[in-house]
């Protein structure tokens, strides 16, 4: 049996199975089989990608035929998985960094009693499934699968706490925002299908090329409009945020290391669609740009530490998908592969922060925390400094590589640059002062100071591993200058290697050596302002409401994205709903309507008199006349 | 004689009794059976087919088609029963409540 | 003509003659009894159409088991009633659903012939599907190669069934 | 049109079988004995007199004890031609799909037996 099978259903079968016993088992058996299971699947995951790595570089893809899921005559099917340099580095990440998170939750949800706690073991179990489907997909059906798959799960997930109206809102409005961007997903796969008669990526993609331009930016634009749902990119962003209600290991799992990815990965595996088109990748790239900008400058105000991370999430997705936008493919997935790493260990740090203040998420509340947990501190310096982009941490050269391709890449504009210049500068500064809200200065609230104290080792572990792993991924993809030991480079040189132009930007040594310095010198100055902002007794934070300017009051209502929502969808659509049901509906239809309404209803009660009338062998008559009246009209109309 | 034609006309001739039988009898248990017989009228005209055209997947068809009868039968006997037992009559003519 | 014809003959006659006599005959174990014998003819037709399997298939599930489920339902129910009036209802009814049985015969006749005569022309040496253990291996492949997921799906359905059943039952024992 | 040339013969064949049917009937109620006394419609010829209605109404036990013995026949007969082709060509993947089947069957036995389905009294 092939080892990918037991990487994408083994954690199905635990889901399945915790989900039905694992409340009768008890915590620590349900636990550890949904821990297992994930290191099993990350093990034969590992086992699957070395064999890959054996093949010569130009055949690496395998393709596994698992089941004919539709086998008509003209159009055919498979339940198809593809193991290629793309996937299998995205199923290393979510199996590992999954497996890492699955072990902090066990600490994490302790309190839970035994049913809940097997309910999160199987939801997180069934959420590793979707997502391993949807980046081993061979075909856009089964990708599709999975990204409803995963949609379904970070439901379940988002709305964990049944019992709170807000988590049970925030699932569904993932859910709904998720399924905007599946409606142009949808719409896309139905044109690659009228185009090219199969949903096969190997029947797909080398051929994209036979689209007309028209068509591969109608392809392509739909098929962003998904992968902007699902990445949380441009104006669908507003459910990450809100996802946060979830228990915090999920935020770590979703919203940052896996599905949020999932868009960067879908434009990646299509990016011979979008190369056919420059407006489809220009809007990629500014819609990037933009979300990464605008969602840095929200999460300087903000002062729910989860809240910060989510909204730097959101940002740093940005940079990924102007990465992709750019053409910079390899650097916008090697983005994706640090930040996984990076921005899992900050959400676990937060969570571990929370666990010590029992809920508490204020950062005005906080302070002088390093003390008290050392570890923590010590490993969420090491997760902000690589979000920051410190020089020499993995966020420092993914960063530094996506913004080299935005000012000197194939798709390359000033004005991308900037933006994500100036992002990069707001998440120094937000960065620092999270940090030195919650762990420098003095305490603010003595009482949840004093009954702080250090999480338990499954806690700390996995904090401790991501660490060292947020810090040791950035040598996989160092500079070209430094070195020509490229392994990510290397490793996803055949998914690109049809790419006209290979992406290698055109930049001198001394440019890239002076944007780095003008990095490590913008994050210095910035980090310099929030220690002197935020770690004096009076700290720089303003009370809630309490707005210091009209700038700051937009930022601390995000833009106001929710409100126009509420105002464009819902009042808008009442009022005009209101207008239509007043004049239209009463006046126009519902005077013809009564008319023929009252007629229908006098004909519908002669006839539910005769003809539904309860004898069985009566409407067995219809059935039998209506098979004849079908049979009579093929006779006819066939030839 | 005995081509597939025949086969497909004594198909054909059992379903239409098989359909006389559901529109006149009143008893639940023999509508059931003639509805039983529908299905196997079905069967054979596909055992027929797969003979004359040197197929196995009517076959598995008729196998599935079997086992999905059984499922049916025993549901339907059921609600038959259930049904029966409260009313004590066994007209389906004077079954009438279930309608809207 | 050959053994196999007549037997064909006999069987034939006896599908048919079995199941005018399910319709027309009024006390519901005798209809069930008839029926029996007209899956009986049935799976002898199956036997003498080179499907030995679905031969033995018809009268272990059909012949056996679902005719048992029908008889003890047939038990359960006062049969008395029904037994003396008459087994259909008025002339006129008995009349129109003659008539539209006819008519499906007919178009179903109909539609058949049309059917493009090439279609029914034996692909490979008719009786293809084998005599003996060959046959029986053909089926398999096709029930659980390619099948294999509808055979699962039928263990399901069969699963909804019993349960169907205890919670139908079950109210009824426990009154 | 042979295909209707063959439902012709088939037609004629019925007619003549309903023919052979009536005739057959008929032929036994006229030439037949029809000498009838109160002492022969009696159920039991010998004498004795019959006790309680002669249609006794089963409990629903025989049912649901019924409707185990067909899912296991189903089984049985999905089991047979599995069975064929096990070794050489299923192999382990066979015992996956089959063990997942009984399985599935299982669980219904079992339902059944919690729920007391299988209890006499």
């Amino acid at each position: 049996m092939n080892p990918l099978l037991v990487v994408l259903f083994l954690p199905l079968a635990t889901a399945v199975f915790n989900r039905l016993f694992g409340a009768r088992l008890g915590k620590g058996a349900a636990a550890g089989l949904a821990c297992a299971s994930v290191l099993v699947a990350f093990a034969f995951a590992a086992d699957s990608v070395l064999g890959l790595a054996a093949l010569p570089a130009a055949s690496r893809q395998v393709l596994v035929h698992v089941y004919d899921l539709l086998d008509l005559a003209s159009f055919r099917v498979g339940f198809d998985l593809l193991l290629d340099p793309l996937s299998g580095m995205m199923i290393l990440v979510v199996t590992g960094i999954g497996f890492l998170i699955h072990l902090y939750a066990v600490g994490y949800m302790h309190e839970e009693d035994a049913g809940e706690y097997a309910r999160f073991f199987a939801y997180v179990n069934f959420f590793v499934f979707s997502m391993l489907t949807l980046v081993l997909a061979a075909n856009f059906l089964v990708i599709f699968t999975g990204w409803e798959l995963v949609g379904v799960s970070s439901y379940l997930l988002i709305g964990f706490y049944r019992g709170k109206t807000s988590a049970a809102d925030a699932g569904k409005k993932a859910f709904i925002v998720n399924r905007v961007g599946d409606f142009g997903f949808l719409m896309a796969i139905f044109l690659i299908w009228n185009a090219f008669g199969s949903l096969d990526f190997s029947a797909v993609l080398p051929h994209a090329a036979a689209l007309s331009p028209g068509m591969a930016t109608a392809v392509g634009l739909l098929l962003f409009m998904g992968a902007a749902g699902k990445s949380a990119q441009g104006p669908l962003h507003v459910w990450l945020p809100d996802a946060m209600e979830g228990p915090t290991p999920v935020s770590a799992l979703i919203h940052a290391a896996t599905m949020v990815t999932a868009g960067v990965f879908l434009v990646a595996r299509c990016h011979a669609i979008f190369e056919l088109s420059p407006l489809a990748l220009g809007v990629v790239a500014w819609t990037g740009a933009l979300t990464a900008f605008l969602a840095a400058t929200v999460a300087m105000v903000q002062v729910d530490i989860k809240r910060v991370w989510a909204y730097s999430t959101v940002s740093q997705l940005g940079y990924m998908v102007l990465g992709v936008g750019v053409g910079a493919y390899t650097a916008g997935l090697f983005h994706l592969l640090t930040h996984a790493f990076f921005k899992a260990l900050l959400f676990l740090a937060a969570g571990s922060v929370m666990h010590a203040l029992h809920g508490e998420l204020d950062m005005r509340r906080m302070g002088g925390l390093w003390r008290k947990m050392p570890l923590t501190c010590a490993t969420m310096i090491v997760g902000a400094a690589c979000l920051a982009g410190v020089p020499l941490t993995s966020g420092f050269f993914s960063k530094d590589e996506i913004l080299l391709m935005a000012l000197r890449g194939p798709h390359a504009d000033f004005g991308l640059w900037l933006l994500g210049y100036l992002g990069a500068a707001c998440t120094a500064f937000y960065s620092g002062r999270l940090i030195f809200s919650v762990f420098f200065g003095k305490p603010r609230d003595h009482h949840a100071y004093e009954h702080a104290h250090e999480s338990p080792w499954v806690m700390g572990l996995p904090l401790v591993l991501l660490a060292v792993g947020s810090l040791a991924v950035g040598l996989l993809g160092l500079p070209g200058f430094l070195t020509h030991w490229q392994p990510f480079t290397d490793w996803l040189a055949p998914v690109f290697a049809d790419l006209k132009a290979v992406p290698e930007a055109s930049a001198s040594r001394a440019l890239v050596l002076g944007l780095m310095a003008l990095y490590t010198g913008t994050v210095a100055v910035l980090g310099w302002i929030a220690w002197r902002l935020y770690t004096g007794e009076a700290a720089a934070h303003p009370a809630d409401g309490e707005a210091t300017s009209a700038l700051h009051r937009l930022l601390w209502n995000k833009y106001f994205f929710d409100e126009a929502y509420g105002f464009v969808f819902v009042r808008a659509l009442l009022g005009y709903s209101r207008w239509l049901w007043r004049w239209v509906d009463q006046g126009l239809v519902d005077g013809t309507v009564n008319g023929v309404a009252a007629a229908a209803q006098a004909a519908g009660d002669f006839l539910r008199g005769r003809v539904h009338n309860g004898r069985t062998r009566q409407y067995a008559a219809y059935l039998a006349a209506g098979a004849c009246l079908l049979l009579g009209l093929a006779l006819i109309y066939h030839r | 004689m005995f081509g597939v034609g025949f086969f497909l006309a004594l198909a054909f001739a059992l379903f239409a009794v098989g359909a006389f039988g559901v529109l006149t009898r009143r008893d639940p248990l023999v509508m059931f059976m003639c509805i039983e017989m529908m299905f196997n009228s079905g069967n054979l005209a596909l055992v027929a087919l797969s003979r004359y055209l040197g197929l196995a997947s009517g076959h598995a068809l008729v196998f599935f088609v079997v086992a999905v009868a059984a499922a049916e039968v025993a549901v339907g006997l059921g609600i038959i029963i259930a049904i029966f037992r409260t009313e004590k009559d066994v007209n389906v003519d004077h079954l009438s409540e279930l309608k809207g | 003509m050959g053994l196999r014809e007549v037997l064909l003959a006999v069987f034939a006659f006896g599908a048919l003659a079995f199941a005018l006599a399910v319709v027309s005959t009024r006390n519901t174990v005798y209809a069930a009894l008839e029926f029996v014998a007209h899956l009986l003819c049935l799976a002898a037709l199956y036997c003498l159409l080179d499907a030995p399997l679905l031969g033995v298939l018809q009268v272990m599930v059909y012949a056996g088991a679902i005719m048992v489920l029908f008889l003890f339902a047939v038990m359960m129910l006062d049969i008395q009633e029904t037994g003396r009036e008459s087994a259909f209802q008025g002339p006129g009814q008995v009349a129109g659903a003659l008539l539209l049985a006819a008519l499906l015969f007919a178009l179903l006749v109909f539609g058949a012939d049309r059917f493009p005569a090439a279609a029914l022309a034996p692909a490979a040496a008719p009786g293809a599907p084998g005599v003996g253990a060959d046959n029986v291996v053909r089926v398999a492949r096709a029930l659980f190669e390619r099948g294999a997921l509808v055979f699962e799906a039928v263990g399901v359905l069969l699963l909804t069934a019993v349960v169907a059943v205890m919670v139908m039952a079950k109210r009824r024992l426990e009154n | 049109m042979a295909f209707t040339v063959t439902v012709m013969g088939l037609l004629i064949f019925a007619a003549a079988v309903a023919a052979n049917f009536a005739g057959m009937i008929l032929t036994s109620t006229i030439l037949g004995p029809k000498r009838r006394n109160s002492v022969k419609d009696q159920p039991f010829e010998c004498g004795s007199l019959p006790v309680g209605p002669t249609h006794t109404r089963f409990h629903i036990r025989f049912y649901l004890t019924a409707i185990l013995f067909l899912i296991f026949d189903i089984e049985v007969v999905f089991l047979y031609p599995f069975i064929t082709i096990l070794r050489p060509e299923l192999g382990v993947t066979g015992l996956w799909i089959m063990g997942a089947f009984l399985a599935v069957l299982v669980f219904g036995l079992a339902y059944e037996w919690r729920r007391g389905g299988m209890e006499w009294d």
